[in-house]
């Protein structure tokens, strides 16, 4: 028996088909269409199944994080819960508003899963494994966040509700705002790889240091603003129950709402993915070269952590108030992010003539030292807003 | 007919009939959809010319930014959330023409010219190459980083003037 | 193979109609709508020229930058004035600002 | 650092302290204060790297430092921006690091830095005086600091910025760009004390006189760069090809070939530059500033920018000149603008009181050497004479501010504010007071007026002097000779009345001696003063000659493509230098010894009618004001409504005559018999068409849009049909 087929599997399959397809007198560019079409039928399918899963995933830990148990009933371990919930959500009632602008209602749940799934294409898997290695990858990952906000949009106007039209508000202004620290965050790399493909990048880390190592501070700007960007706690005004019910899908039911549903999971999934292969070596690891296969088990064990992370701040820190989370972004994360890219931009071209060590060091020296001076910094205004605090206020005179 | 020429013919289509229904649409919020829907017909036509840094920096500006504004200023500026009365004003059939002539203007010039049935070459290099290229062209001083440097002045001045007027002066 | 004509009749008929949508439409925004479609089609024509033509300069995609920049200030500065006549004078629709009549 | 790369660092310094002054420090003094002579000190040091450097560059005339970048894209070419140092600007860099360095350093004590705040200060006014009381319960006046201290050191940042770049620039346009900016901050400097009206006047004089020139200046440029497609230098003035081409077209203009006429173009802005007749008029009022902005601006860089730009241009002034030979016309308008502002600017300072104003008259009159020098062709000696007054002028503005501050002391002290701290015959007797401003003031005096053998200026006037004799230009000659008696002459009278005899008045008896932060630049630059000279000692000079190398001729002559050759040795010159350089010195020693309190000006009496016309400086304020300003005011006031009421009116008239006969011929003969037969009542008709043609305006930008875009369409159309 053949050993390719469980190294790299995707390979092998696509030179059956090819060879089949050609095979049947079709043209050697209509096969590869076709290939590639089912390429992509594959793709969005894994990625849906695993979408499935992480339904599982959030109930369980979420449980976990709140002292309770979670699914327990359906399958070992709850395994097979979210089919219950899927059914119920299908065979719900699906109600469009009176006042709804019908079309734009009905395709906002639509573009927002698929500003997500448009995002897998880019997704390195492994080695061999991937949709397109695009090179201008990054940037094409912030062009599938804009149809993100475009399906808010329209889902918040089309609904004819004001709470969810206030609650696309929130989310458009906190997503357009975030983004700016999010693609500074995104140029770290780029400056490191020196490119924009997420394929260089990686291989950028498999021949040498994973990026955290290079840029921590980076890591830790990419972490934040996803989070904002995906709309999570504690950035999750678009949907704060206590004032405006929940957001831009107040009026969606059945599927429509488990559209957005699960557009909400695999987004924060894909941006772990994103975390892992821009700052953890994406695929790297033992072996992952040879076998394609192990550094796509990498990959999704890499990114599950990164959704973990995501998780774990989601169900642990309460939401903060829209004025605070602009101020956050413009009067902090903004000027943090421009500062990091200057030092790393110029480190970068310092060092990386002088080798491995001193390279490697510096810049990790260079993200120390200006994190401290950040914490500093914080230590400093924070004080200072203490003393006014604390300062005697002045008594009124009679 | 090739697969690229089916690409255009559906891209264009689409850009055409968007642009239409951007231009005789009632419900504005709708004109800036179907605006969205043109200019990602052009971003399609970028990635066909194999400018496909440009095609996703038009999703990324456009779609990610001017027609999000666009909604917002929509929003913003209603009391209700729908126009009543006609969209187009009383002169619309000489607009119409004027929009026809020069159409038709533009048309005549191009079919004297002798360069119309030009067919792209191969780019030397790949598109990577012609990313690297444009990445230095846009910094080298021997290329066009001095208008670079002016439209990001540029862009500094209109974001300070738009908050400006935009502000509530109280 | 496309032949640079289609591009070029493409970007005639888009900017014909974006100029329609520019001379007709009664609210500022939707003029300001069809001023992008018209800068749309100028950058399909830079593109294709580009392209068509020598690919070593990048003359052509340089200016489409140019032109994308210069289309978000000139959103951004357009719908902030459109805005502060809003607040002012309680309409968004062109032909009701004719203050410099007669 | 590679040598080029400190060349385009040179001017940053002092642009960086300007903005850190004006945006971020502008509040702390000393801090202002600090950034500004640091950033000039490092201007100075790259400044003395890059002259050390060029001073070991072999044939430094032909590899010279430059270097360049593309800068804005014309078409298919790049317009360049570049630095360059060739001899001549290193020599000018030499200077003007030096001077600049100076006064940066001298302000400081001149604005009473450490003093306290004053009682009745304003901003825009000159520091009043602070009164303090010390530990007995005394309160004494003292001086106290100027209110906008930190903008005054942001000013001449940016100043020296200008300087600098005007230096290391490598083209006429960044020239030019350095020109401007210079004139802006003279602007600025002159009217610093912007709450006293002359000082506003001043600035405004200053700015559009400078103006004239400037006009005249762009039509140069532009002439040249359209006939060579180039402003560089090298490219320009070291290019046989180019100059030939140029001095070989005619243009329709006075006769004049190319290379003259745009020599001539350009010299006009030198003229308002340099403060040359007739637009000199300028620089005695910019004496408003403080002092030493009058030392940076109106002695040391600024005015030299002028010479310097003329220096420059110089091979385009003499195309088609040969050494000897006859003068091309510019040449001879050069030289005839130099002689004569020369020696009337020098019949003017004879006769002024302000210790500032003498000095003002004595540079017009010295920048008029070197123009003359340069008209006959002295090259060399143009230049040396340019780095010699840079230095001993510098130092006699500087010394003269130490003077009035020490005044101002006095001043203060009696606490009548009515004497003129600035008016020498309030003066006298200071030698005693104030030891190292005399001695100072003296070796500045003495090199202004040639004293032999010892100071920088009898070497580079003698060359001037035997560059003109020795070619044979007479007039020059004579004209320059006298003038520099005169020079001497009343450079004695000014150090006889400031310095000798006793004082005359309260206040100069309870002068004092300035800080060292004032003290100390007049002993360096009194050291150069006197030192500078020894570089430039003709070789067939007797005795001296050889003694020390002649480097200077050498390599400053390596700047022309044909390095002017050297003079042989005539005494004739000579004499004439020592002659009116010591009887001139003797001379106003003897009529100003012992001038007592309130006595009358000497030479008013044997003078006569002359003196209140030198006085009045040759009455030329009033001159431009009745000619200039008055018809202009009288244009405006008079003509106007005389050309509005009388020529356009009676046009229109004539044509209301017209249109009534016609109107009535029609109405008479067409409109009644006719139309009113066919249509009916007139007005009301006309009413209707503009009620039915009213609609065009609609005050809707659709409206309009509509008819702009048909009209552009028609243009099209007709356009691609008939072409």
């Amino acid at each position: 028996m053949d050993f390719t087929f469980w190294t790299d599997p995707i390979k092998v399959v696509n030179q059956w088909l090819m060879f089949t397809l050609t095979g049947w007198g079709l043209s050697g560019a209509v096969a590869s269409v076709i290939a590639n079409l089912l390429g992509i039928v594959l793709l969005i399918t894994a990625a849906m199944v695993l979408d499935i899963m992480l339904v599982w995933v959030e109930r369980k830990v979420v449980a976990r994080f709140q002292g309770r148990l979670g699914p327990n009933r359906v399958g070992p371990f709850g395994l097979f819960q979210p089919f219950p919930d899927i059914i119920k959500l299908i065979i719900k009632e699906d109600i469009t508003p009176d006042g709804a602008d019908k079309v734009v209602y009905n395709m906002a749940p639509i573009i927002s899963l698929g500003s997500v799934i448009f995002l897998w294409a880019v997704v390195p898997l492994a080695s061999t494994i991937y949709g397109v290695d695009l090179n201008v990858a990054l940037l094409y990952l912030v062009a599938a966040g804009a149809l993100g906000t475009l399906s808010i949009i329209m889902a918040g106007w089309s609904s004819n509700n004001k709470y969810a039209l206030l609650g696309a508000f929130r989310q458009v202004a906190a997503m357009i705002s975030f983004e700016i620290p999010m693609v500074v965050a995104l140029l770290i790399p780029t400056i490191i790889a020196g490119s924009l493909s997420l394929q260089d990048i990686t291989n950028a880390q498999v021949n040498g240091v994973w990026f955290i190592w290079l840029s921590p501070l980076g890591a830790l700007l990419f972490l934040v603003s996803a989070i904002a960007e995906l709309g999570r706690s504690p950035f999750d005004l678009n949907e704060g129950e206590s004032e405006i019910v929940s957001g831009y899908h107040i009026e969606y039911t059945g599927m429509k709402f488990g559209l957005f549903y699960a557009g909400e999971l695999l987004h924060a999934f894909t941006f772990g993915g994103f975390l892992a292969v821009m700052f953890f070596g994406g695929w790297h690891g033992p072996l992952a070269s040879q076998y394609p296969l192990l550094g796509a088990f990498y990959f999704v064990v890499k990114a599950m952590i990164g959704y973990w992370l995501i998780m774990w701040v989601k169900y642990t820190v309460p939401r903060i108030r829209i004025d605070h989370m602009l101020a956050f972004n413009w009067k902090f994360l903004t000027p943090l992010g421009f500062a990091l890219l200057i030092v790393t931009a110029i480190a970068h071209s310092l060092l990386k003539d002088l080798g491995f060590w001193p390279y490697l060091l510096g810049m990790l020296a260079s993200n120390i030292i200006l994190g401290w001076i950040t914490i500093e910094f914080l230590r400093a205004s924070a004080r200072k807003q203490r003393m006014s605090v604390q300062a005697p206020k002045p008594v009124a005179q009679h | 007919m090739d697969a690229s020429q089916v690409i255009f013919i559906l891209s264009a289509a689409l850009i055409i009939a968007s642009a239409v229904m951007v231009v005789t649409t009632g419900n504005l919020i709708h004109a800036a959809l179907w605006l969205i829907a043109s200019l990602f017909g052009v971003a399609i036509l970028y990635a066909v010319l194999e400018a496909g840094f440009l095609a996703v920096v038009q999703v990324v500006v456009y779609i990610g930014a001017i027609a999000i504004m666009f909604i917002f200023a929509v929003m913003l500026t209603r009391k209700e959330m729908r126009d009543k009365g006609p969209q187009v004003n009383s002169s619309w059939p000489v607009a119409a023409v004027l929009g026809l002539l020069t159409f038709g203007g533009i048309w005549v010039i191009f079919s004297k010219w002798d360069g119309l049935g030009k067919l792209p070459a191969e780019i030397a290099g790949g598109s990577n190459a012609t990313l690297n290229q444009l990445g230095v062209a846009l910094t080298s001083p021997d290329a066009f980083v001095l208008p670079f440097e002016v439209a990001s002045v540029l862009l500094l001045a209109a974001l300070i003037g738009s908050v400006y007027i935009a502000m509530n002066k109280k | 193979m496309i032949p640079l004509s289609w591009y070029l009749y493409l970007s005639a008929l888009l900017f014909s109609i974006g100029l329609f949508g520019v001379l007709v439409r009664r609210n500022a925004i939707a003029i300001l709508l069809g001023v992008e479609l018209m800068l749309n089609a100028v950058n399909i024509n830079l593109v294709a020229f580009w392209r068509y033509g020598n690919t070593v300069s990048m003359a052509g995609q340089v200016f489409a930058i140019i032109v994308f920049a210069v289309a978000a200030a000139e959103v951004a500065v357009g719908l902030s004035l459109i805005y502060s006549v809003y607040r002012r004078n309680n309409t968004v629709i062109a032909d009701d600002l004719d203050l410099m009549k007669w | 650092m590679a040598t080029e790369t400190i060349i385009w660092l040179i001017p940053l310094p002092p642009l960086l302290a300007f903005f850190l002054i004006v945006l971020f420090t502008n509040r702390w003094k000393a801090l202002s204060h600090s950034i500004a002579v640091s950033a000039a000190g490092l201007s100075w040091l790259g400044s003395m790297i890059v002259f050390i450097r060029a001073l070991g560059t072999e044939e430094f005339g032909k590899h010279i430092f430059a270097s360049a970048i593309n800068w804005l894209p014309t078409g298919d070419t790049f317009l360049k921006v570049g630095v360059q140092i060739d001899p001549l600007s290193a020599v000018t860099l030499f200077f003007v690091g030096w001077t600049v360095l100076m006064i940066f350093i001298y302000s400081v004590g001149y604005h009473n830095f450490g003093q306290p705040a004053g009682d009745h200060d304003h901003p825009g006014l000159p520091p009043h005086g602070a009164t303090v009381t010390d530990e007995h319960g005394h309160s004494h006046a003292v001086l106290s600091v100027e209110p906008m201290y930190s903008r005054f050191f942001a000013f001449i940042g940016l100043f020296a910025f200008g300087m600098y770049t005007l230096v290391v620039s490598d083209n006429l346009l960044t020239l030019f760009v350095g020109w401007e900016i210079m004139g802006l901050c003279s602007y600025l400097l002159i009217g610093f004390w912007y709450a006293k009206p002359s000082a506003r006047n001043a600035a405004i004089k200053a700015f559009m006189t400078t103006r004239v020139g400037d006009v005249f200046m762009l039509l140069g440029l532009a002439f040249l760069y359209s006939a060579t497609g180039t402003l560089n230098y090298r490219e320009i003035f070291y290019n046989e090809e180019v100059l030939h081409v140029l001095s070989t077209t005619a243009t329709p203009i006075f006769g004049l070939t190319a290379a003259g006429l745009i020599g001539l173009l350009l010299f006009i802005g030198t003229i308002g530059k340099s403060a040359q007749w007739p637009l000199h008029i300028w620089l005695p009022d910019a004496m408003e500033g403080p002092t030493p902005v009058s030392a940076m601006i109106h002695a040391a860089t600024m005015v030299s920018a002028g010479v310097y730009m003329v220096i420059r241009i110089f091979p385009l002034l003499s195309a088609g000149w040969v050494e000897g030979g006859a003068l091309t016309p510019t040449m001879s308008f050069v030289a005839f603008i130099g002689a004569f502002t020369a020696i009337f600017a020098a019949t003017i300072a004879v006769a002024q009181n302000d210790i500032k104003k003498v000095l003002a008259y004595s540079t017009i009159s010295q920048l008029g050497f070197m123009i003359a020098a340069l008209g006959v062709g002295a090259y060399v000696a143009a230049v040396f004479h340019l780095v010699t007054h840079a230095f001993f002028k510098a130092l006699l503005f500087l010394g003269s501010g130490s003077v009035i501050h020490g005044m101002e002391h006095g001043v203060l002290h009696t606490g009548d504010h009515h004497v003129d701290p600035q008016d020498m015959w309030n003066m006298g007797g200071l030698r005693k007071k104030m030891p190292v401003t005399f001695w100072t003031f003296l070796i500045g005096g003495f090199a202004l007026s040639g004293f032999p053998l010892i100071t920088a200026g009898f070497w580079s006037k003698d060359e001037i002097l035997a560059d003109a004799f020795v070619n044979g230009h007479w007039v020059v000659f004579t004209t320059l000779a006298v003038a520099a008696l005169m020079t001497a002459f009343y450079t004695m009278r000014q150090i006889t009345l400031t310095f000798l005899g006793e004082p005359r008045t309260k206040e100069a008896e309870h002068a004092s001696e300035t800080p060292w932060t004032m003290t100390l630049p007049l002993v360096i630059l009194a050291v150069f003063a006197v030192g500078y000279g020894w570089v430039g000692i003709p070789e067939h000079f007797p005795g001296l000659g050889g003694l020390l190398p002649n480097w200077f001729h050498g390599f400053v002559g390596a700047t022309l493509l044909e390095e002017p050759g050297v003079l042989p040795f005539n005494w004739w010159p000579l004499v004439t230098s020592l002659v009116v350089a010591l009887g001139g010195l003797g001379l106003g020693w003897l009529v100003y010894k012992d001038v007592k309190a309130g006595q009358r000006d000497p030479l008013e009496n044997p003078l006569g009618a002359i003196y209140p016309f030198l006085k009045n400086k040759w009455y030329f304020d009033e001159f431009y004001a009745y000619f200039v300003v008055k018809p202009m005011n009288w244009v405006c006031e008079v003509f106007t409504p005389w050309m509005d009421r009388s020529v356009i009116d009676g046009i229109l008239h004539s044509v209301a005559r017209v249109a009534l006969f016609i109107g009535g011929f029609l109405r008479n003969r067409i409109d009644k018999p006719i139309i009113n037969e066919l249509i009916g009542d007139r007005t009301a008709d006309l009413f209707w068409n503009g009620q039915n043609i009213r609609f065009i305006q609609t005050g809707r930008i659709q409206s309009y849009l509509i008819g702009s875009v048909g009209v552009l369409i028609v243009i099209a159309a007709l356009l691609y049909y008939f072409m």
